[in-house]
């Protein structure tokens, strides 16, 4: 298993029955793999689209129904189709119960930046802002440090926000850390690592609570 | 699979004094006549109302208002009831009327997760009293600011048990826009169907939106034809 | 046939084919009974309907369709259902051509007030403020005088305003009458009806044009 | 009976230079190819485009904006379009970027003949710069101006000849707000229909909004399924 599947499966595990999520381009798309076929999620799509599945089985691809990232999708029982305002009404009138999204930077606080960077990466905006400041919760699935081995998780973001004090959870291929208001705390540890390493690899001092961490 | 179908006996726990309460329906088509019983055999007072009008006296919403029930009554027109209108004058229940497509989009915008719209409506007129306005691209606009409830009350013609819903002809109205713009939304319906069963490009209001589907066991009178508006 | 009957047939030959109108209380909602079974017209109620047809015939009204008056009626082929808030969308962006509005006075600018007599009519606003002030047209449609004889064309409105400056026609049991930059003109007498009368029953000056003025 | 069908041939009158033009469509569902193409040959340019993204290079709107015909795109998101994206950071096209559901909401309050909307989507980031603010109920608003268009190309499943509405799974997303957005709006059509075959509850888009229908005569390739898109 890849660590982008480990961090997929472990962010699935944030689903709660009959919770109405959201899935963010890179590793959020891969989530639905390790949600059991009969677990009770809707999975919202920006372009309008409620009620989605697993991606189109090739072949059958429906030129009429794509996700906001343009892959084919199937859809459940009881999907529904509508327009860019009514799906963004959804986001933002507080009916999404989790955004899953990515990202480039977070703060011990919660900010998130994974929009922009500037004069380097700048396609747009889309529908990131909007999902991570009015999801109920939004969980960050990303590596715990760059190409290059410098923390994403850090005091405060260097690079301009996405949305600010909006994530309550990360899930790396390392660690699971929650933002609570006294900072962030260490809840999990992935398989096979150990807490000097998580502490070592994050910007931030990172609370470990006592007793045993559980392993994901 | 998701199952939000309730009883109506489980209805009371969702209802408390003080409570802002969206109900659909223009006239009769779309008055959810049922759950409105249900908020008046609750026994919760003091509600703020927001309905596109009164219904007619003795029906509807009207019930609640005209037995005391209602602190205040957010609205557009009140034309075809005599009794509202009364108290109102009277000063027994405080009266907040916006245009029809204003009070409309005041929900939408609640619905929606906006601070609130623009709009030139009333621009001239003695509507703007009191109101907030601003300049955008030096025109002058009124600040309307979003509206929401704690619970919309929605009449569906047909919902499925995930609660998806389908509004009938002239009874859609404020229907969907209030099952957008609420803490809790409770939907009743004509006929529930299983999930599936609905095709997704005619759904009216999205599943994730709706809360609880409370089937009608028999459209009571209320809900027929008024024989006092045939001509 | 009835004074309201005659401003009603007259009030139905201002729409041209093709166009999408609304029919407020009162008199202009006997307007369809003048319109030609065949001719192309779109009749909006802003309770949620595009394409009204006649009222409903006795006996086979349908609980789920009113106009906004409360009345049942008809629909002809090629009517849509829609929310409130699409119903309105339609009258304020522009895609009504006329609106047709009774009125308690009209000044000689086409200032028009209908929906308030302080401290004695106060039922509310409903969607008359949107017609009057976003419908391409508005067509008023109006006894000439108030019960008591008074004039209800005004140099200035004494009632709360609905909305300024917004009407372009007015049609009473007398004459039509045009809101032009330099004031009111007489367009049409009614039949039998002197010029002399209209003036002295008008409270505001009213251009006679050269010529022979249109009977209708 | 009213009948807004509309040869192609027809449409060159309706282009000229400068116009703002709002296009549907989210990737290839809903994006009106052969509208674009019209547009394409008419020769219009100095354009201001409004679209959700600018299609895939070489595809869709791309193709006018590689032609140098647009002056300006507004916009959510260019990640399927480095072409476009190179254009923009060279400067050969002006793109203004908002959050996808404000930029929704932009079209729709144009739409809805309002000024504007009251927003707090981006409120504690860039985004701000240059924005209005203004302070409602003691919170900050970004004012965002609605947003119309001379021109609305649309894209439907199914059309009748009156101009009634109806799209197809995610090809809905910007075309039912984009068609009530604009001083003249076209569609092509699928499948046109006579007036009356449409169930009236199953409408998206009233015909009142639309000025044109234009029979699609064959789904060209650009509607299909995109290979490099399949998994």
């Amino acid at each position: 298993m890849s660590y982008k599947e480990k961090i997929a499966r472990r962010a699935a595990a944030e689903i709660a029955p009959g919770q109405v999520v959201n899935l963010g381009i890179g590793i959020p798309t891969i989530i639905p793999r390790f949600i059991e076929p009969d677990f009770p999620v809707v999975v919202q799509s920006e372009n309008g689209i409620l009620g989605m599945g697993l991606p189109t089985v090739r072949g059958l691809e429906d030129r009429n129904l794509i996700d906001a990232g343009g892959s084919y999708v199937s859809i459940l029982p009881g999907a529904s189709f509508f327009d860019s305002a009514l799906s963004f009404a959804l986001i933002r009138g507080g009916r999404l119960d989790i955004a899953f999204l990515g990202a480039l930077e977070v703060s011990e606080t919660g900010d998130l930046a994974n929009w922009i960077i500037p004069g380097k990466y700048a396609p747009g905006i889309g529908g990131g802002m909007e999902l991570a400041q009015k999801a109920r919760r939004v969980v960050v699935t990303t590596t715990h440090t760059t190409r290059d081995g410098r923390p994403k998780i850090l005091r405060e973001c260097t690079l301009p926000l996405t949305a600010k004090a909006c994530v309550h959870t990360i899930i790396t291929e390392l660690a699971v850390m929650a933002v609570t208001p006294s900072g962030l705390v260490l809840r999990e540890l992935a398989e096979e690592i150990g807490v000097q390493e998580v502490l070592e690899k994050t910007g931030v001092p990172l609370t470990v609570p006592k007793g045993t961490i559980p392993v994901f | 699979m998701i199952d939000k179908t309730c009883q109506w006996e489980r209805l009371d726990r969702y209802f408390a004094d003080g409570q802002t309460v969206m109900i659909g329906g223009f006239g009769v088509p779309g008055t959810p006549f049922l759950l409105i019983d249900a908020l008046l055999n609750s026994g919760a007072s003091g509600l703020t109302l927001v309905k596109n009008e009164a219904n007619e006296d003795h029906m509807g919403i009207s019930k609640l208002i005209e037995t005391g029930r209602a602190r205040k009554l957010i609205t557009s027109h009140l034309g075809l009831n005599a009794t509202v209108i009364g108290m109102m004058n009277r000063g027994e229940i405080e009266v907040a009327f916006y245009p029809q497509g204003i009070l409309a989009e005041k929900i939408r915008a609640g619905g929606a997760g906006l601070i609130g719209i623009l709009t030139d409506i009333g621009i001239d007129t003695i509507l703007k009293t009191e109101k907030q306005i601003i300049e955008v691209h030096g025109r002058p606009a009124i600040v309307e600011p979003a509206l929401r409830g704690d619970i919309s009350l929605i009449h569906a013609a047909v919902a499925d048990t995930m609660g998806n819903l389908i509004y009938e002809k002239s009874a859609r109205n404020f229907n969907p826009l209030m099952a957008t713009a609420a803490s809790r939304v409770i939907a009743e319906a004509e006929r529930v169907v299983p999930a599936g069963e609905l095709d997704p490009d005619h759904i009216h209001t999205p599943a994730a939106f709706v809360d609880h589907v409370v089937p009608i066991p028999r459209l009571t009178e209320e809900y027929g034809v008024l024989a006092h508006h045939v001509v």
